[in-house]
């Protein structure tokens, strides 16, 4: 098992933060992972992604060079490089709330889900990665719910226990959300 | 009361002098022999008029003469 | 032949001759360190850190642990080796171009940590083992090997007074400037040396001592003149003072 | 400490690795991107009943370093680049006093001020040294977070068994990545070593000692090079580190340490699934390089590729090792948004050479 992830957003957005949740919960699936930030321009415009390889087996490169099986794509401005960084089979998670301009691929598969109309239903669109991040588990089967809940609970019960059942109150729609699509 | 005396460690004297310019009894002076450093030591030339006073002692940088308390 | 092991006792090697010039001060300094360490009864847990210059061959006139640091590090390589084990007695012996040249940053940041280290300066107000080169302490006019026509204040400054430098730094609980022209001065200077191990041994922070002594050799003076020379000249500019003395605090648990 | 798995950055896994295994006093100066090392150190080494200490420079931190080495408890120090070159002084210093000590670099883009980017810039002045004299100082280039912790107790050991600095290196964009660690229980390897004939601990211990570096004869001078002389050797005898894969029947052997060294496991696999016989060495031990590795390479290979992330350091050392008889290419890069060579570009040069 090796998957190759980019969690790209604007500044805000929170990209970082699933990225982290998804190495946590990787660590508690015993499973080995490797986190590096952007270099790169994208990082000067406010826009930041969080690169991840999670692997049951050591892993070699740490860099993920647009040759990602799993993409995240929070808002218009990274969504290009997103496109760019997805391998052949992979699967590209676009926030449809604020990419109004979607291309075509027939390399890999595209989702579209409108995670932070989804958020503000919610109560507060700074969850939208959470609402993302559980479709990501949903469409892939990086993880399991009940593993990033864990994490939730564990790092944001610590410093704001009060956000604790709203982050997981949008993991879930996500997941099912995405249940729904496929 | 306990004893005192004066000694000189001949073998660590360099004949810098100090001692013979402190003294307040001009009990000491360069002597006309020399040590295995080549140096010619200091001496007691007036020893009757030496009253313990350890200024030599003090003032000596090489840890060649001063007064010892007898014990 | 009787030597002076029953005045001085067992700090001091008296079967090994110091191989400083004749008139040297760092013959006396270096006595009265051992004495205070003698009278202290620290000998079996001091450590000596030397500098670089003739300074550095104190230790082996003492039968203590001794460390021979880099060129003006010792107050740095102090502070490593007092960290890692506090109840030693740790002290530092350098010259003025060891202490206050080359080694004037780690000094000051050493001081001003005012972790209980003593330190001893000698200050001769010339390099004595290279030849009798300007140091900081160097005085205005005073002619060396580098400042043939004297330092010249405008561009070489003024000699560096190091214990006033310290002197507003809290951590820094002994602080004195001695000098050795005279054996009334070195009785002070035995006194200021003691307190400055003490402060330590009481765990009450950093001291420090300047000694101001003569280089017969180094200034081309004989040694009596080099005498007169250190308690006019020398400290007209040096003042021997007691800058500060907090070693009557009880002591720090 | 318990064994755990923990998420971090490469720095964090240096300080949890180094507390873990018994180091007590940790001196640093800030400098990105080593300063993870000490900030974490800082927060750590008292429930180990140790300090981290912040010094003014990296010229006191060594210095620091250098007296409480002395002590013969384990100390250790972080840095980068910058910090390594004022560090020297007393680098030098210790390995002609012979005192252990463990001293991090994580490499960043050169030279002056450089830039904080991520590098592997240091290796002359980690295997040739910045100071005067006839020294080496062991040089131990771990490649991951795991690596880190595993090697820690090596480095402990090389130390303490040769009485001399071990210095780890790591590129800046390895220092900078979070990844999963095993960290170890705690066990503090350097109380497996006797220090009691050497360590400066004051005569209550033993008669008189004194650490003397500097000569009073020259006949001196003479035996204390003659000593380190022999030292060195055993050292390079005994204590090469490498890794090596598929190299029996390869063609092209790609060559590189840290986090390169980590990215040809990858190469070898995606190359070879294309048919290319294609093998790695990758020196973790940089001094004393493993000449070894390169002594037994079979035939088969007629070419060999080093990367680095630097304009060709470690290639000399590779050149010296083959000593003419294999043709010795090299590939790497410094400086710009992506401080280093990536996979493909790896492969591309690869695939060239063998092409050629």
């Amino acid at each position: 098992m090796l998957h190759k992830c980019m969690f790209s957003g604007s500044g805000g957005q929170g990209s970082a933060l699933m990225a982290k949740m998804v190495c946590l919960g990787a660590i508690k699936e015993n499973l080995k992972v490797v986190m590096t930030q952007t270099y790169g321009i994208e990082q000067r415009g406010g826009d930041s992604t969080a690169y991840v390889i999670v692997s049951d087996e050591p892993i070699g490169s740490p860099i993920v060079e647009n040759d990602a099986d799993i993409a995240v794509a929070l808002s218009q401005s990274i969504y290009g490089n997103c496109f760019a960084g997805v391998v052949p089979d992979g699967m590209l998670f676009t926030n449809s709330s604020m990419v109004d301009n979607p291309k075509e691929s027939d390399a890999f598969k595209q989702v579209f889900l409108p995670v932070s109309d989804t958020a503000v239903q919610l109560g507060t669109v700074r969850c939208a990665n959470m609402v993302m991040l559980g479709a990501v588990l949903a469409g892939t089967g990086l993880l399991k719910l009940e593993t990033v809940e864990e994490v939730v609970r564990e790092t944001i019960g610590n410093k704001k226990p009060q956000l604790v059942e709203l982050n997981i109150e949008a993991l879930r729609s996500g997941y099912s959300a995405m249940k729904k699509e496929s | 009361m306990s004893e005192k005396h004066h000694v000189i460690d001949a073998r660590r004297c360099k004949a810098c002098g100090l001692c013979v310019s402190n003294c307040p009894k001009a009990v000491l002076a360069l002597g006309a022999a020399i040590n295995a450093q080549g140096y010619n030591y200091v001496v007691q030339e007036h020893p009757e008029n030496c009253v313990l006073c350890d200024i030599c002692g003090t003032i000596c940088p090489d840890m060649a003469i001063g007064v010892v308390v007898d014990q | 032949m009787e030597n002076l092991s029953a005045k001085y006792g067992k700090t001091l090697n008296l079967d090994k001759l110091t191989s400083y010039c004749p008139g040297c001060g760092h013959g006396i300094v270096t006595r009265l360190v051992a004495e205070a360490i003698e009278s202290l009864g620290i000998m079996s847990r001091t450590i000596s850190i030397v500098g670089i210059g003739c300074g550095g061959f104190s230790h082996h006139y003492m039968d203590i642990d001794a460390i021979e640091a880099t060129h003006g590090r010792s107050p740095s390589f102090a502070i490593g080796y007092k960290l890692a084990r506090p109840d030693n007695i740790v002290f530092t012996y350098a010259g003025d171009g060891d202490t206050c040249a080359i080694g004037l940053g780690d000094l000051m940041h050493a001081a001003n940590k005012g972790m209980p280290i003593t330190t001893i300066m000698v200050n001769n107000t010339v390099f004595g083992m290279t030849g009798g080169q300007m140091s900081p302490t160097t005085l205005e006019g005073q002619v060396t090997t580098t400042t043939t026509k004297g330092r010249a204040v405008p561009h070489q400054g003024y000699p560096l007074l190091v214990p006033e430098m310290m002197r507003a730094m809290p951590g820094v609980k002994y602080l004195a400037r001695e000098s050795v022209a005279t054996p009334k001065d070195v009785r002070k200077a035995k006194k200021s040396i003691r307190k400055a191990f003490e402060c330590q041994v009481k765990g009450l922070g950093y001291a420090f001592v300047e000694v101001i002594v003569p280089c017969p050799t180094g200034l081309k003076m004989n040694v009596k003149d080099s005498y007169a020379r250190c308690g006019n000249e020398m400290t007209d500019y040096f003042k021997p003072q007691v800058f500060k003395d907090e070693t009557e605090q009880s002591d720090v648990a | 400490m318990a064994q755990e798995t923990l998420f971090l950055k490469n720095t964090e896994a240096f300080a949890e690795s180094l507390a873990r295994c018994g180091v007590k006093y940790h001196f640093a100066y800030p400098i990105t991107p080593a300063t993870d090392v000490m900030k974490r150190m800082a927060v750590i080494l008292p429930a180990y009943g140790g300090e981290m200490m912040q010094m003014e420079s990296e010229l006191a931190v060594s210095s620091a370093l250098a007296g409480a080495a002395c002590t013969g408890k384990l100390v250790a120090t972080s840095s980068s680049g910058p910090g390594l070159t004022l560090m020297h002084e007393a680098i030098g210093f210790m390995c002609a006093a012979e005192l252990p000590c463990l001293l991090v670099d994580s490499m960043r883009v050169g030279p002056g001020d450089g830039d904080i980017l991520g590098a592997q810039s240091d290796y002359y002045v980690a295997t040739r040294g910045g100071a005067h004299g006839d020294y080496h100082t062991i040089v131990l280039a771990p490649s991951s977070g795991q690596e880190i912790a595993d090697i820690v107790p090596t480095g402990i050991k090389l130390a303490y068994t040769y009485r001399t600095p071990v210095l780890f290196v790591i590129d800046g964009v390895s220092a900078q990545t979070t990844e999963s660690t095993t960290l170890p229980a705690y066990h503090d390897y350097s109380a497996e070593f006797d220090t009691a004939g050497w360590a400066f601990t004051g005569t209550q211990d033993h008669p008189k000692r004194a650490l003397i570096t500097g000569s009073y004869s020259h006949q001196d001078g003479y035996d204390l090079n003659e000593k380190l002389r022999a030292k060195y050797a055993t050292i390079r005898e005994k204590e090469q580190l490498w890794e090596q894969e598929q190299t029996e029947d390869a063609e092209i052997v790609v060559v590189a340490f840290g986090i390169h060294g980590r990215m040809c496991r990858d190469l070898v696999a995606k190359m070879r699934a294309e048919g290319k016989k294609v093998g790695f060495i990758r020196p973790i031990s940089l001094w004393p390089f493993p000449e070894l590795a390169f002594a037994g390479l079979p035939d088969s290979v007629k070419n060999i590729l080093v990367v680095e992330m630097n304009h060709g350091q470690m290639v000399d050392d590779v050149r010296l090792a083959v000593n003419g008889r294999i043709p010795v290419h090299f590939l790497g890069k410094t400086g710009g948004d992506m401080p280093m060579n990536t996979l493909a570009e790896m492969i591309a040069e690869a695939n060239r050479i063998l092409g050629e």
